[in-house]
């Protein structure tokens, strides 16, 4: 297995970490990087979006958007039945995995580019889609268990108006009205720089979730077994769904990682506020401890494969 | 110097509540609040403040006896449980007591 | 009236800010940003400087300078006479009016450079001259309208060596010292991602400008109807200017757009120490509030008619 | 163990003033200060601290009482007409007495 | 309000310190810090905070009478010959007694 | 004397702080470039590796090494007898001399490419390993002279693992796993925007440098002599040693301006724990305050003028 150098610097910020060093990347510098990487999925995505009719897709992100509710019910009742986890936990967590991670997502198109695997080029719209029904499902199952009403106005502004969303939608509705010949200029900053961007990006990444791991040994086997069972499952049913909705092999193994991946910006923030009895330390630990490097390293050649055998190529 | 005896409370807290702490103490009857951006460790373990949901602020807030009650209550009964949480108060002196 | 992504990226900011979005970029982003702007706008300009010999541009500067002086003269009996306004503010705003906007006039000439349009390539040059000598005439009114003294000497190392104008100038140094060659390695850097840059830097823009919208409801329809004609009028005594020193349409347009635009860096920062009893929120409400979204969206086209208007082609 | 009593000046206000506020004091027999950036809102609005128009600080000056008089008189008397600016007081105890 | 009096240790030395003072004040008994990063001038000259040599921070410890002494009488012991230091403690009232 | 851009904002830089301009920039940019310099380094020191066989390269890294040893020993001596300096403040401005400045490195690699000048280029390994040896033998010589244990667990932890050695290590390791093609899309950040980086980090440099000056004053004439003669030493023990080991005069040329570059960032951090007796004002003064606008302004071309006469051209 040849890593990839977006993976080797993800595990240069692991090893650091393990190791102790006092290497700590700012967090304006954290920041700015994921706001860059945000706009970037966007602006991409926006600007293949243009070269669609839109009506086409509506039954795609129709399915796209049951698949995002679907999830978190789905893992609801595995972490509250084998893993004997409160409620509002088990309902964190299950948004957590309901939602996704833009950066496994970017890593995984990466992945394809590099192997030169055509995919519809408009999947940020689907980052976009499936960001947000996860966590609305994962706060309506914690406030539906505490019997307490739920404020869905704020917290749908919460939701929506948050950072990631705001980034990626602005992202994808500029570079969908400007299409690409406005949008060259940029270019240089926000296509061709992108994958070492990522890389830095991926660095941080690395030294935040080896910081997860000490969380895991208190936390015990079931995240470790749920944080990369889960995710494969999750994956074929992604890709499925993907065939179902027609679309390419590489398209589908991009849903397939996008529904393996776990949210670890956009659901965190969220349910810190609206399930603040969940333990925050759990459903970091599980997203970002186990299932993203699991998704980085070993997953994501592996939804390839899922994807290549189950999806028919496009004609 | 003729100085006021005034309270100031200090609230350290995870940096997600910020929006809600400044509505909570400008509604128990705050004139102003100020808030940095800090890390720390504590009882709920280390708070490193590397990204964002791992840093802390500390919102401190110069107000009269009965808010500082009202605010170091409010505080504790409602995000302490769940949240990282430090509230202390301390006796300070103003000039200008009509601005807080 | 198609928009160009740099103004979408500042609309962008605008509703993010409206709708209450949690979007924030980091203070450490937004200084890097307009660090990198103004160095790289300093060194395009100096780079074009050292193309020319510099004798036959003295007129021009002259010229240039002179309309700096007498912008906030125009100014300040408008904001005293019609808008009622207090001494120290009258003198405040005016004194941001008569310097410039660097990020407009970046904008303005990406628009040109899009539309092909030619223009003097060293305008750079203009804007550090234009920059100084409205704050200083602004600073001059107040307080000789304030019966006090001025301590001039203060007063112009805190003018000359505000962050803005040492970048600038230190730019157009190093661009004229070295030459196009010897900063050939530099223009990956400064010149090719420049717009994609300046992108960025007009989301956090808009918004900042966004939370200056408030306060134009506190103060009143006066300042929208200043900040709006007084940008047309100042574009077209800029447009004359440029004619009357012998500039390209395009160029005359630069300078249209630069006497338009209301500074919201160096006027700022040094008004609030020269003339500490100027209301803040007044003078930035105005220039970033109206002003800048103004002329972003409606002002450049419109002085871009005006000069083709005004000024003959270069022959 | 045995402490010194002394003051402690905190003076909350604009970045635009941190030079010139530090010279006074100074001038005015502090020692030393200590610069924190913050935000926050008060009588004169919000200051958010996204740009540098609408940054705040928090110095703090550890003195003497004579000086912290003369510290806190200064500066309500010399920035808080035209600047938001907070300034409190309060009793501290330092081992080092000679330092302040 | 019934608050209990503890004390809040204070201490503003060199950014470099941070791990191992974080390290020594819990082994002295505390059970929590906060850490922010600073900028200032005393004795040993100005701090200004632009590059790494040259950052300050400000630990702050809520903590019992015995405790605080042993903070403050090891900081300057350990550190503050070689190092910036300032070290000084306050009175506070806390709700919660039993978290620090 | 023609000064390259790089040098230019340097100097930019230290006009500006010298004039007492409120230019600086953010810590959070500082921390962001340098953190880009050591990965680009490394990543390009790892590639070039990856293209030659290790074994060879042996001889070379163990002449390297003594080098670094070596280096300490001569300044200490000079430091306590001409200098009269305290045996900390000796140790410690030993350890800075001893150990290198990336920055410098980067300087003259530049340097040579401009002028077309090959040399070898997995340079950065060397990079590595003279960074931490000389700071070893000067926290050796600092505790032998006190008397006192010394903690060489903590020690060593503290020095390879401290923020540049990992950042340089980790860029190596991962250039030299991946090879140039896999790094391919990297090279649009690493690489092509290196020199304009560089400039950006100079500039603060200067920022720095200049604020290093008034120390000079105080400290007197040994260290301004002290800065400037021992590096122009080290420069020839440099180049000797590279000619030894049988480099190219380019790659002569870098290992003489290693030698004689001194540490500002690996050396103090770890001093100031290691060594807390000493005193950093005169470290970086001597280091910062002379020695690095000394080699980036004097010293380089003349370390190419010395490597030229000194070392045989590759046949
Ligand atoms: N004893 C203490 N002294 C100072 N700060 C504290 C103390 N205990 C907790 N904190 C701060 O308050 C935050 C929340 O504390 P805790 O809820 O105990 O984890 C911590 O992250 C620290 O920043
Ligand atoms: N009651 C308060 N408690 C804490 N900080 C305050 C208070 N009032 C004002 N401040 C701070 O002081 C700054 C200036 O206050 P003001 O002049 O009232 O706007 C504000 O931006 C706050 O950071
Ligand atoms: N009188 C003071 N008031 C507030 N902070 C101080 C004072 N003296 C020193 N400091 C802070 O403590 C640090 C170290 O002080 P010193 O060891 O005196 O240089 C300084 O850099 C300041 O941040
Ligand atoms: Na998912
Ligand atoms: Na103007
Ligand atoms: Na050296």
């Amino acid at each position: 297995m040849s890593l990839d150098p977006v993976v080797l610097f993800f595990l240069l910020g692991v090893f650091a970490r393990l190791l102790k060093s006092d290497l700590r990347l700012p967090e304006a510098m954290y920041e700015s990087l994921s706001i860059y990487l945000l706009l970037a999925i966007g602006l991409k995505g926006g600007v293949e979006l243009s070269k669609h009719p839109i009506g086409p897709l509506l039954p795609q992100v129709g399915g796209v958007v049951l698949l995002g509710l679907m999830l978190p019910l789905i893992a609801y009742p595995v972490l509250r039945g084998l893993g004997r986890l409160p409620k509002p936990d088990a309902a964190s967590i299950a948004a957590h995995y309901g939602s996704v991670s833009m950066v496994t997502f970017a890593v995984a198109t990466a992945f394809l580019v590099d192997r030169g695997v055509a995919h519809e080029e408009y999947m940020p719209l689907f980052v976009v889609l499936l960001e947000v029904p996860g966590i609305m499902v994962g706060i309506l199952i914690a406030k539906l268990g505490a019997g307490g009403g739920v404020r869905w106005g704020a917290l749908a502004h919460e939701v929506f108006l948050g950072r990631s969303i705001v980034l990626l939608t602005g992202g994808l509705a500029i570079g969908w009205i400007s299409g690409p010949e406005a949008l060259a200029p940029q270019s240089k900053l926000f296509f061709d720089l992108f994958k070492a961007v990522l890389a830095l990006f991926m660095l941080e990444m690395g030294l935040v979730a080896a910081g997860r791991i000490r969380e895991l040994r208190r936390t015990g086997a079931f995240l470790l077994a749920f944080g990369t069972i889960v995710p494969c499952v999750f994956a074929v049913i992604g890709v499925v769904t993907g065939r179902a909705i027609g679309l390419s092999p590489g398209g589908a193994m991009l849903l397939g990682t996008l529904a393996a991946s776990a949210s670890y910006i956009a659901a965190p923030a969220a349910m810190r506020i609206a399930v603040p009895e969940a333990n925050p330390s759990l459903s970091l630990a599980a997203a970002l401890g186990v299932t993203f490097p699991f998704n980085i390293v070993f997953g994501i050649p592996m939804y390839h494969r899922i994807a290549t055998a189950l999806v028919p190529p496009a004609t | 110097m003729q100085t006021h005896a005034l309270k100031l409370v200090v609230v350290i807290t995870e940096a997600a509540l910020e929006t809600l702490l400044v509505k909570d103490i400008l509604a128990l009857g705050a004139h102003g609040y100020t808030v940095a951006d800090v890390r720390g460790g504590g009882r709920r373990g280390v708070r490193e403040g590397t990204w964002e949901a791992d840093r802390n602020i500390r919102l401190e807030v110069i107000c009269h006896d009965t808010v500082a009650d009202a605010i170091a209550e409010h505080v504790l009964q409602r995000y302490a449980l769940n949240y990282s949480t430090t509230v202390f108060v301390s006796d300070i002196g103003v000039l200008r007591p009509e601005k807080f």
